[in-house]
């Protein structure tokens, strides 16, 4: 038991050795199916961070979704409360809450913290007072706030619902061109290593004819060949992910600061999953290349059996040199 | 046991290469395939190995009947068939006793039974000498010899060489037949298919000639051409 | 003569034949470099006619340098006469222009030509009384502010010299960022047409191997290889132009309705050189690729006379498989 | 004429494949080389149409010192030598015909002389009846003859062949060296290596033996060994 363990572990350092191997004697085409996979990667994982920012963000939104009625300025308290009533007997209402123009200032101090201080800044209070209102069902505002606007006292009804149309339409032109570019640089990339394995296998087609002739199986033939695509997906995974990382560490912390109030994902809450996403991917385009190499190689497709003119032809050899053994 | 049941191949591009061919190879026989260029000799062995299968007929090898095998279980087929070639296919960077070893890396052999095996194969073609020489320090006799120990690494029961003289001297041709009788009379079955006259008239072995794809001779003790 | 020229117009039709085939024959890897170089142009060229209107800008307001001195609110003719001589006094000062804060409101709604009618927005007028100075040498206009800064009646002094310096460090800061990604993606679509055309060559090894034998000149043999690589630097060039001129003519017509004053360049002042940028950098590209890819393959690295263990070895078959014959 | 005046081959490996080799091979002669493989025989050859430059020593084509040759001069050495291999290499997708007329076209030869001149070498080799078979459609010899057809394209003083007939059974070994001899007899200077010691001794033309390199005979109508 001990032994077999001891002779697989020989079998895949060797698996190991010789895929590193292939990827240095391809060189500078080796730095290009990293590089570009770097930049696929790169366009998939800013775009996740930016569209789960974005969905956070218009959750959050969604969660508050309430009207706000702006009052006319100097309304006494006995208007104050007939006016609730009124607003609280519309239907579909659920609770109705006023806010005060003392505390919508003290709300709006506290969202700067202590970097700005309101009242050195102002000389009166600018902001109305206000009702803020909730729905049972998201749904019914539009039908709420026509009855709320028609409410004496209120001057203005503004609610979420805009914002958050916007921030979903923004998420989805997000994911739509980022789908695009992602396509488009790891279809490149795949290409790339689909090329740069063949270039192994054809630079190692000697010793792959004679493995097959003395009896090794397919499998122990390809697997250095599937560690070579892998070992480039990983190295264009792993750049990519420590400089995103990086890179949303360092932005949360600044925007935090810049706008305060802006709801943003703490980096260990998305960090590992869009690390996982991208060593996924980094590791499906290196094995898919490979496996595509692979199969052109070992399958490669019966030639017409006649020329262009028409006319019977043999059998060609490959133009990238396809094995005779089988 | 080697037995053909009337195998047709018609490669793809419509040339028949063999056509109704039966033949029947006993264990611990030595058989020279002759026969003009194109009529068929390689395509023969490649059947055998199932590097090719036939459009009609069948071949076993053993009792296993090779054109049903599935792919998964060629190389284990391979293992037992030894196939030396003209071009020695020898690799450059290896040296003779790296050439025979790789033999049994890729066939996963266990790590500890490799220097005995490969250091007996180089014995029976007395190249033990030489084992750390690189191919172009060896005669090209020394490296079909080389080729020849790679083939027996996993003692096969049977030993296939198609043109192994070709682009030998006389001399040398002659030392590598001599070989491969020697290989032949320890028991192993040999098939060689060879251009070479001077040899098959001298060693008077079983001789089967096809031409067009048939066999059209097939003689104990034969000489290279029909006699009178 | 005539022979002659229809001779090397049929020679130079077969070597178009070559590469065309040869694009095909690597179909996807075609794809792949023609696709990244795309990218490398596609930056170039953005890069290129942001630089250029940069520069332009940078270029209209130095020229168009010259210090403001904003007067207090209310001085009158006869304060202002002696102001103006003291300042025309001052070294270096050129001119001296007085602008009421009539002409200065005048001047702004010009801008704005119809579209805005400032005087329907405004009920007073928020403008100062000016001075425009302009200096002998821009050199020497940190002196002559510090100098106005002194003159009393003086509110503010602005000049230019900081807007231009933003300006040119914007400049800088694209030229570097875009050189970088240029260099990046030119490198790997360079990388990538290399090993296209070196696809092709061994595509067509028995081919060269038999030309060479029977005589061929070598740049009869190369020729089929630069075209490909040229063609594939075309192929490239060709989208990015018309999608930038396409983009720039629209981009210039639409921040022309939006920002009037921005000074732009006209796409026919600056269209035609970039496009020509593109087609040799292009062109550039792929026959640098089919010149490295051409000069490895029929000049390969003499491989070490020794193998890792220091035992002497064969001269070995190039792994891409050298022709043998020279 | 073709003169090697003490050439010395060195491979960058170290291999000594030639030693001070001294030859005279006047224009019309048939000259065989032969010797045990790794002799140099192919070392040699490859010398006269600059495949290889000598270590030491001068090769003369004609009056021309061809290791002085600038390389751009290298093609037109090699449209005045023709080359034949032992494994043909013809394209397969060319038909006999094409196969021939890609060596006048890849050369820049005038369109309209094309068909003549590939219509003489074909008529040369006795090929004209198959000139629209591609190479699989034709026996081994067949495809031989094309490819010396194809050296012969360009009427060059010289012919070369490295071991032509390896892979030819000796029927068609025999065809093939006497259509050298045939074109030979026309005035080109031939020069062929081979093991088939059977042509050898058959042709008696003259035999330059090489051994490690060395010139150890130099024969007018010798043997494949020597005498006694
Ligand atoms: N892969 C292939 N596809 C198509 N035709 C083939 C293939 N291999 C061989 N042939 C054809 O089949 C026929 C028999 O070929 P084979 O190689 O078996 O002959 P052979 O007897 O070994 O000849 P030689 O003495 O020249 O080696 C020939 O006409 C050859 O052209
Ligand atoms: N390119 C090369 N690099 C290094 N050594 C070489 C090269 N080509 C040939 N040799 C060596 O030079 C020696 C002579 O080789 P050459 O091919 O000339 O022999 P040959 O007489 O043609 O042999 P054969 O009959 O086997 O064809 C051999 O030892 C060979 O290994
Ligand atoms: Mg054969
Ligand atoms: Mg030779």
């Amino acid at each position: 038991m001990r032994k077999k363990a001891r002779h697989l572990w020989r079998t895949f350092w060797y698996f190991c050795q010789e895929a590193w191997l292939g990827l240095l004697r391809n060189g500078m085409m080796s730095v290009a199916a990293v590089l570009t996979g770097m930049v696929a990667l790169l366009i998939l994982g800013s775009s996740l961070l930016l569209q789960a920012n974005l969905a956070y963000l218009a959750d959050i939104v969604e969660s508050q979704v309430e009207i706000v009625a702006y009052l006319r300025d100097g309304t006494d308290a006995r208007e104050r409360t007939s006016l609730l009533r009124r607003v609280e007997r519309i239907p579909h209402v659920r609770e109705v809450r006023f806010v005060s123009k003392e505390v919508a200032l003290a709300r709006l101090q506290e969202s700067f913290k202590n970097r700005v201080v309101l009242r050195d800044l102002l000389d009166t209070n600018p902001l109305p007072d206000s009702l803020e209102i909730t729905v049972h069902d998201p749904a019914r505002i539009p039908e709420v706030v026509q009855e709320v606007r028609r409410v004496p006292g209120v001057e203005e009804v503004t609610y979420g619902r805009q914002v958050i149309d916007r921030l979903l339409a923004l998420t989805r032109t997000v994911r739509f061109t980022s789908a695009l570019g992602v396509a488009l640089f790891a279809g490149v990339a795949m290409v790339i290593i689909v090329n740069t394995i063949h270039l192994t296998i054809l630079a190692r087609r000697q010793e792959i004819e004679i493995m097959k002739l003395v009896g090794a199986t397919n499998w122990f033939i390809r697997w250095p060949f599937l560690l070579e695509g892998l070992l480039e997906g990983f190295l264009a995974a792993i750049p990519v992910i420590a400089f995103l990382s990086l890179a949303y560490i360092v932005g949360v912390y600044r925007l935090a600061t810049v706008i305060p109030f802006l709801p943003l994902l703490e980096p260990p809450a998305i960090l590992p999953r869009v690390a996982l996403v991208l060593v996924t991917t980094g590791a499906g385009m290196g094995i898919g290349g490979s496996l595509i190499s692979l199969h052109r190689f070992f399958h490669p497709k019966e030639p017409r059996a006649r020329d262009p003119l028409g006319r019977p032809r043999r059998k060609p050899i490959h133009p990238l040199g396809r094995l005779r053994v089988r | 046991m080697i037995v053909f049941q009337g195998v047709s191949k018609i490669y793809p591009n419509g040339v028949k290469a063999l056509q109704g061919v039966n033949l029947h190879i006993s264990p611990g026989e030595f058989v020279f395939i002759v026969g003009p260029t194109g009529a068929g000799k390689s395509t023969l062995l490649r059947m055998i190995y199932r590097d090719e299968v036939p459009t009609r007929g069948k071949v076993f090898v053993g009792s296993q009947d090779v054109t049903r095998l599935p792919s998964r279980q060629i190389p284990y087929l391979r293992r037992r068939i030894g196939v030396v070639f003209q071009d020695f296919k020898l690799l450059p960077h290896k040296t003779a006793w790296e050439n025979v070893a790789f033999a049994l890396h890729v066939t996963g052999a266990p790590e500890e039974e490799i220097p005995r095996r490969v250091g007996r194969a180089l014995a029976v073609v007395g190249l033990l000498d030489k084992a750390l020489s690189f191919p172009h320090q060896l005669s090209g006799g020394e490296q079909q010899r080389v080729s020849i120990a790679r083939a027996l690494v996993h003692e096969p029961p049977i030993l296939l060489a198609d043109e192994p003289t070709g682009n030998l001297d006389p001399a040398t041709s002659w030392e590598i037949i001599q070989l491969l009788a020697a290989i032949n009379r320890r028991g192993t079955t040999v098939v060689v298919t060879t251009h070479n006259k001077i040899i098959v008239d001298m060693l008077r072995k079983r001789v089967v000639e096809l031409s067009e794809g048939m066999v059209v001779r097939d003689q104990q003790h034969g000489l290279y051409a029909q006699e009178g």
